[in-house]
């Protein structure tokens, strides 16, 4: 399809959907409707916005989507966990009994709802081992800013929180974390890797102390790698009076293995729109399920879906809530699609699935080291990753002046949708991190090794293929960096009229 | 339901014996335990799961939960008048359709190539957003109405360097919880301070000698919405945004974008930066999960580099004549630069914007003046007749869009008695503004859409005439 | 609702004044009317049309159809032990996510390279089919089970020159009804005989002493159905089968699919044509909307040569090692030869086809195992339970797959009293066969599948017993 | 894609679903399931279907999708009137109040849909003049073939069926009027055309007789000619003692402009699936809607639809019904959304549909007819035509040896999905027969014209890449001739194997 953006499509006076005119009754009673709008705010003119019949905005819109390659083709997104959204679970809660719900409609009316929120609550303190969970943060990073203030509030509470306005991570964790941090009010500490491919427990130490508010972290992180010492870390920034909060990202290799109340976290994170079946649309909506012990519930923003004698509640947290991270209770249409997908899984499958992800990945990790030009974070650390490993491709770039980015476009040609790179900062160049998680036949696993060989063949030998990637595509490369200029960047259609001089 | 015999999960292609061996084969490993040697034992869990049984047969999870959701009453099994800040209103089924797409379901972060129809999807969303609001710069979409203010005041914040935001008394209790959040406690040396302003009793316009009494050199933005919470048309919009330039202070709105169809945009009466909810644009209610938000502006460098939020341009391609779509100002969002960027951002709600660039090419220039005609029309009709029911009485009559308040003083019960007596009834009535807006009495907030003709109306007052009298 | 001003139709993009004037320009004339000259005045309408008010506004008519449906209770709100030619199965939702996909929804006929995907998938369905049944040659599917078995006779009679059927006393009425169209009235000079086989009354099976009297040289072919309409599984069918083919007859088989994961595929025991339902593999009953049949049969050009279905196979392409779809044997298709064609053929349920393909790709070979399995197992659960109640019983406790008679003669109440008040308990009972099978006395067929739990038909046999007391 | 047959996909042991294992109680109850088979008929080994997983299966069927091009480009099948399928009636026809519903449920549940149904009949009832509809018939052909079942019921209740063994069509009849006449036993009488375009009232006069039992006719024809005699045929038909039944598949041109009833005709069928709205989902689930005048209602198909005492009810048509063409009612969800879509379109939309399409044609006739090697049927038969006009490549044909299949395909090239050609026999050499509809933008119709004069030029041009189309599609030409061998025809993977020698 050779597809117009929408702005430049359409005809003056076709409809796309017509509304009805008010009843006679109503226009008699309250007469037109200009007549209601107050002189001052009366909008002049029509926003100039496109025209066109139903038929023709299905078939663009259609188009659109078969130019979109999504899970058509094979994604190992790393850090996201490319997971099988059951389509059951997406007809289910488009169901009215879910869609048309309103966050105010009085409990009564939302115990089915309620009910499964929290059943998937009891489950996920199960797999983690916290007491209490929460599902209105919209997002993984979401939920890492609800730690945040809830950070706050648990040191406001205490009178320290003038005092303690540090919060602690590392070069590996999400870059969310850092930026909810700051966002939240606080100095964040990064701290380095060591060889072993985590930070050393002095670095830690000598960043602990009683400014410290919260340590904010991921285990394993996105090279597959497992701080063996995270309990002392918990330890020791528990008794410098600071709290210790588990990004569960990367959740999937480790789930049913450890439980993060266990290692002696305060509070945790799981996002249902990886690690739980939820899809990921795009970005969004999404949910960060926040887990918290006993010791932060007060803090906990409200509602809390609670069951008291048999009826199930909105509960106020109580008033040393940090109230709302964002209006009503959350993304629940995605709670009671994760809450189905882990249903369906079981305990069982749940193990099952971080076993084969564990096992493929390195499985990939052992047959993509046998490529030309690629090779692994950290080579000096021996034995098995989990999940995930992180290669480079500083190698292939060394030799053959292909990119990273070059092979990745290329890669798309065949069907195969970019891979993650790697968080910024890039600490090895030329990164790639692909996840194979539990979703992907070993075929697919195959063909997309299969794929990067080839693209590293035809790198070394006719790497003007692959830097003029994509070739099979709706669209060729994009010219990107002039979009740092403010007279290229057009985020509107209206900027774009503008800056071109289209009419 | 007892398993008899081991079998592959329907869900893990590879969960099948022969293929885990042969992997196990390919690794020299006896067993996958052997993977996972970095977890020290004393990390693994110890004990058991409680665990409800598994419901791998579809047909057996399919009833399960569609049992539970039988269990909810909805909006469309009753007659609900909820609004105030989640709305009840039609969404097309090609929204739904569109929305529903594998193709755009699944995508999480591909290229511009391979993400192309679904990036000018978000484009096209963007840019008819911009036309209905007036404003050339949009940025991805937010969580939601309330969290987009923060961002938006916060933005305010460091454009000024100033600390202290204005914002109308009459605000949704929901939305100012998340905004003082992103405002801070008075700890933190990045604190905002938050200034009510009040308004105007008779008419619930913005009091213009309360906001200047508030409006100096210490003020980084002047925040107001239209409609409002209570759903009043503020009418000195363009008075408030000249009074806050002239104060050196940011102009912030916040607006429902069904309004837009017979309101002045934001961008044309001086509004800096233009916030509000995605959700009424396509997207079922969906108990709140439908919200979104959404914060744009001028196209200046001085307000796109203060976006949080991922920024989609416009942009030729290696073809000749092509554009295609790609992000712009990545490095300073949290991914480019971590805690040096702009607050944060990360998932979102990104297929809303699906949908709502379906629901605004569907509705288009004359669908917006229709829908925003209905509304208004059946919203004062429904105001008129409940104003005629004993014992209830709707202070304001007109200036309002979708919603109104109406007061049950002269009843001898509460709020919540008589949207009790209505559930039984099958009517959710209006949001209950009793504790929230003492002042007003026992008043509830009562949403009329596109989706109440007039004999829901009618039955409305008759039944609010049963239950109070 | 009036319609104020005209207003172009949301459908027509081409209701446009403007275009609509720049066409009428283009042929040169003044009205549209002027390309009506065909049609002599005489011929127009007179008068006027009494039509309801026009819901072109989607959220009024969404409002309409569904307050219309909701006056429907479904076996979804309600338990339903109805069956009998359309059954209550679960259809996974990949089927109608697949079903539903608008590239599927909307073809009519293109060329097998702009065909090609939706071709290969109705080729998927039909070889899979093949394997459930053990045919290598399956026709495109029809209207129904009655349709394709009453084009099965048609086929016989032509492959034999003759012109008498004989089919099971225990069949369907409504499939029986349907047979009786395609067997022409006796004043056509091509009437096929419909001659009925008894049924031994214990068993059920046929009675093959009756068979044996009327099979001879005049019959074109034996229909039998396993299992049979009462549920029956006929354990004589490979005799059967013989003994039609030593009396130089054609064996049709008429087969429920869903039960082939468990019994023994009509291809293997002799069956020449073989037809049944398409409606049990994932498509829902919608009434009876939801039906579709099945024509297969051994690959030899003899059948092959009196298919009246489309004929689907796979070819080589241009492209060497490549595989396509095309048509074979059009010309012997009505739309071939006209009335020199096939009986007819013609729109039919294809798009149940593609659900059929991803129905049985689900399953496989274990999971229609466990599905037949499931099945039958609760159907004799059933059947066991409802035995024990008072007045009730139940006279074949074995040798059925998913429905059985129940029988109130020791009840005081007619089925249709019995029904009655099971349908206030919120449970559709069996189909009342007290007229159609007057032999059976007031008897009722009561069909169990995979969505019938335990508890379910616990609950059916506790309400009977309240019922029936 | 490069998508395999299903079959040869998978790996054993993979499962797409579970099904529960029975309840412990039910297997206490009953025993294994072995044990209810009776031995002569238990299958002894799984049948050979595929082992894929469930995301495997949807991703493969999604390919498929996308390898159909359907209505995603611009189809304008003639005699099929492309409509457009309003979104909102699939969803509404997949909620359970519809989905669900059991043919043998109690009328007192179902009255939802049998007041639809008959709302939808009285509309029916205004459109043609007819007293009586029934939806029981499953395609245009089915209504066809109901017809001729009647009219030997109609015929036979007179004693006169014997006697009267013919029916009467055109040569531009839809071939499904000749063939169910035939099924149904009658002797088919075909009247060819005259030079005007229809058959002359002496070739009519002269077939009819006692021996004449019906005549099967439609009007406006495939071509755009409307038979202006036809109330006289009627006439002469009545006049023998025959039935006349007015196939009305184009319908489109003339909705609300004629009524069948009113030119005489005692009986008519409209496809649902073409003129209505309805999806024609590759080839039904469709409905010919048949409706008659008070003399046939006796002998319709059963039940009938009515409603008594503000009560909807089924209600047997009586001792001289034909009984059944289809088990059951029919495709009652089609029929929901024919009701759906009539509403929405409203009468004069209707009446503007059939203006519209009626305008295209005639505009795309102008420009199509500029196209060299493009003529028209009966090219001395001046004036409009109505919605569809024949045209002829045989020109091009002989020009550049390009055939109508060599068009066709091209085409396809551009997003252009087949047209139709011609029903057999086929009257003009090298026919084809698009038809424009209303849901077609004026933009897309010129498209389509603009890409016929494209391949035309081809084929003067450069007739190679013509032939050799189609180009751009996921399969090439098929080889369609060896179909007609057995040896070398394959309706199954089975068949396929076999003759194949495939393991």
């Amino acid at each position: 399809w050779d597809e117009p953006v929408i702005m430049e499509m359409g005809v003056p006076g076709r409809r796309g959907a017509h509304f009805p005119v008010a009843e006679d009754a109503v226009a008699e009673a309250v007469g037109g409707a200009a007549a209601l709008v107050p002189a001052a705010m009366a909008r002049p003119e029509r926003p100039a916005l496109p025209e066109l019949s139903e038929p023709d905005i299905l078939r663009h819109y259609l188009h659109l989507s078969q130019e979109t390659l999504g899970m058509m083709g094979i994604s190992l997104f790393g850090t996201c966990t490319m997971k099988y959204n059951p389509r059951v679970n997406e007809r289910l809660a488009a169901r009215p009994e879910m869609a048309q719900l309103h966050p105010k409609q009085d409990p009564s009316t939302l115990q089915g709802l309620l009910e499964g929120v929290h059943n998937f609550d009891l489950m996920l303190r199960e797999l983690s081992g916290m007491d209490q969970f929460v599902f209105q943060a919209a997002g993984g990073a979401d939920a890492a800013y609800t730690h945040t203030c809830i950070t706050r509030a648990y040191h406001a509470a205490r009178g320290e929180l003038k005092q303690r306005d540090q919060i602690i991570t590392s070069i590996q964790s999400h870059p969310c974390s850092p930026a909810t941090a700051n966002t939240a009010g606080f100095e964040v500490i990064t701290l380095p890797l060591d060889e072993k491919g985590y930070p050393s427990l002095d670095a830690l130490k000598a960043a602990v102390s009683d400014r410290t508010a919260a340590l904010m972290i991921n285990n394993p992180d996105d090279m597959g790698l497992y701080n063996p010492e995270i309990k002392e870390w918990v330890r020791i920034v528990h008794e410098a009076g600071g709290l210790c909060f588990y990004d569960h990202a990367n959740f999937n290799g480790v789930m049913t293995k450890i439980r993060a109340a266990e290692l002696g976290f305060d509070a945790c994170m799981f996002m249902l729109h990886k690690t739980f079946g939820v899809p990921k649309g795009g970005g969004g909506p999404a949910v960060g399920a926040y887990g918290c012990s006993e010791k932060l519930k007060p803090y906990l923003p409200g509602p809390l879906v609670t069951l008291d004698n048999g009826r199930y509640a909105l509960t106020d947290p109580g008033p040393h809530s940090i109230g709302k991270v964002r209006e009503y209770y959350g993304n629940l249409q995605q709670v009671m699609k994760a809450y189905a997908w882990t249903r369906a899984m079981g305990l069982e499958g749940l193990s099952e699935a971080a076993d084969i992800s564990v096992l493929l990945n390195n499985y990939m990790e052992k047959e993509l080291l046998k490529i030309r030009g690629v090779t692994r974070s950290h080579p000096d650390i021996d034995g098995w990753r989990l999940e995930m490993t992180r290669y480079s491709l500083e190698e292939l770039y060394e030799d053959t002046g292909v990119t990273v980015a070059d092979v990745q476009n290329r890669m798309v040609d065949f069907g195969i949708d970019a891979f993650w790179m790697a968080h910024e900062p890039w600490l090895v160049p030329h990164p790639f991190t692909p996840e194979a998680g539990e979703m992907w036949s070993l075929e697919d696993i195959d063909y997309w090794i299969a794929v990067l060989r080839q693209v590293s063949d035809e790198a070394y030998s006719n790497p003007e293929i692959v830097q003029t990637a994509p070739h099979n595509q709706a669209v060729q490369k994009v010219k990107v960096e002039p979009l740092e200029e403010p007279d290229h960047w057009a985020m509107t259609w209206r900027a774009w009229k503008r800056k071109r001089g289209v009419a | 339901m007892k398993e008899a015999v081991r079998r592959a999960h329907p869900f893990m292609p590879n969960s099948v014996d022969s293929i885990k061996q042969e992997l196990l084969q390919e690794l020299g490993i006896d067993s996958v335990e052997a993977l996972f040697e970095q977890i020290p034992a004393s990390h693994r869990v110890a004990g058991t799961f409680n665990f409800p049984p598994t419901l791998s047969a579809e047909v057996e999870l399919n009833r399960h939960i569609s049992t539970l959701l039988a269990k909810n009453q909805s909006c469309e099994s009753h007659l609900s008048f909820l609004g105030g800040g989640c709305w009840q209103h039609y969404v097309p089924a090609v929204c739904q359709e569109i929305m529903s797409r594998s193709e755009f379901l699944t995508p999480v972060w591909g290229t511009p190539s391979s993400d192309h129809g679904r990036n000018q999807v978000w484009f096209e969303f963007n840019s008819q957003l911009g036309e209905l609001i007036a404003a050339d710069m949009v940025g991805m979409p937010v969580y939601s109405w309330g969290c987009a203010t923060g961002h938006a005041i916060r933005m305010a914040s460091r454009l000024t360097g100033r600390h202290k935001v204005l914002l109308p008394r009459i605000l949704d209790p929901e939305r100012r919880a998340v905004i003082a959040n992103y405002c801070e406690p008075e700890e933190m040396p990045s604190h905002i301070a938050m200034v009510d302003i009040a308004s105007d009793p008779a008419t619930g316009a913005l009091d213009l000698a309360d906001l200047k009494k508030h409006l100096d050199e210490s003020v980084a933005a002047v925040y107001l919405e239209t409609p409002n919470y209570l759903g009043i048309i503020e009418t000195q919009a363009e008075e408030i945004a000249a009074m806050a330039r002239a104060a050196g202070a940011e102009t912030i709105v916040g607006v429902d974008p069904l309004s837009l169809g017979i309101l002045k945009a934001p961008g044309d009466y001086g509004a800096d930066i233009i916030v509000g909810s995605t959700q009424p644009m396509g997207v079922p209610m969906s108990c709140g999960g439908g919200l979104g938000g959404f914060i744009a502006s001028r196209d200046e460098p001085r307000y796109a580099h203060e976006y949080p939020t991922l920024m989609l341009s416009i942009a030729d391609t290696a073809r000749e004549g092509e554009v295609g779509f790609s992000m712009a100002l990545m490095h300073q969002s949290s991914y480019g630069s971590r805690e040096d960027g702009k607050d944060w951002t990360g998932n979102s709600t990104y297929l809303h914007a699906i949908a709502g660039a379906v629901y605004l090419s569907l509705l288009g220039p004359e669908g917006m003046r229709e829908l925003g005609e209905l509304i208004i029309q059946r919203a004062h009709y429904a105001a008129q007749r409940l104003n005629t029911v004993e014992g209830i009485s709707v202070p304001r009559q007109q200036g309002f869009f979708k919603e109104f308040v109406v007061n049950f003083d002269g009843v001898g019960k509460s709020v919540a008695e008589i949207n009790a007596a209505l559930l039984e009834r099958g009517i959710f009535g209006g949001i209950d503004l009793t504790e929230t807006f003492p002042e007003l009495g026992r008043s509830a907030l009562y949403c009329v859409t596109e989706l109440h003709t007039q004999t829901d109306i009618d039955h409305l007052a008759n039944t609010l005439q049963e239950v109070c009298s």
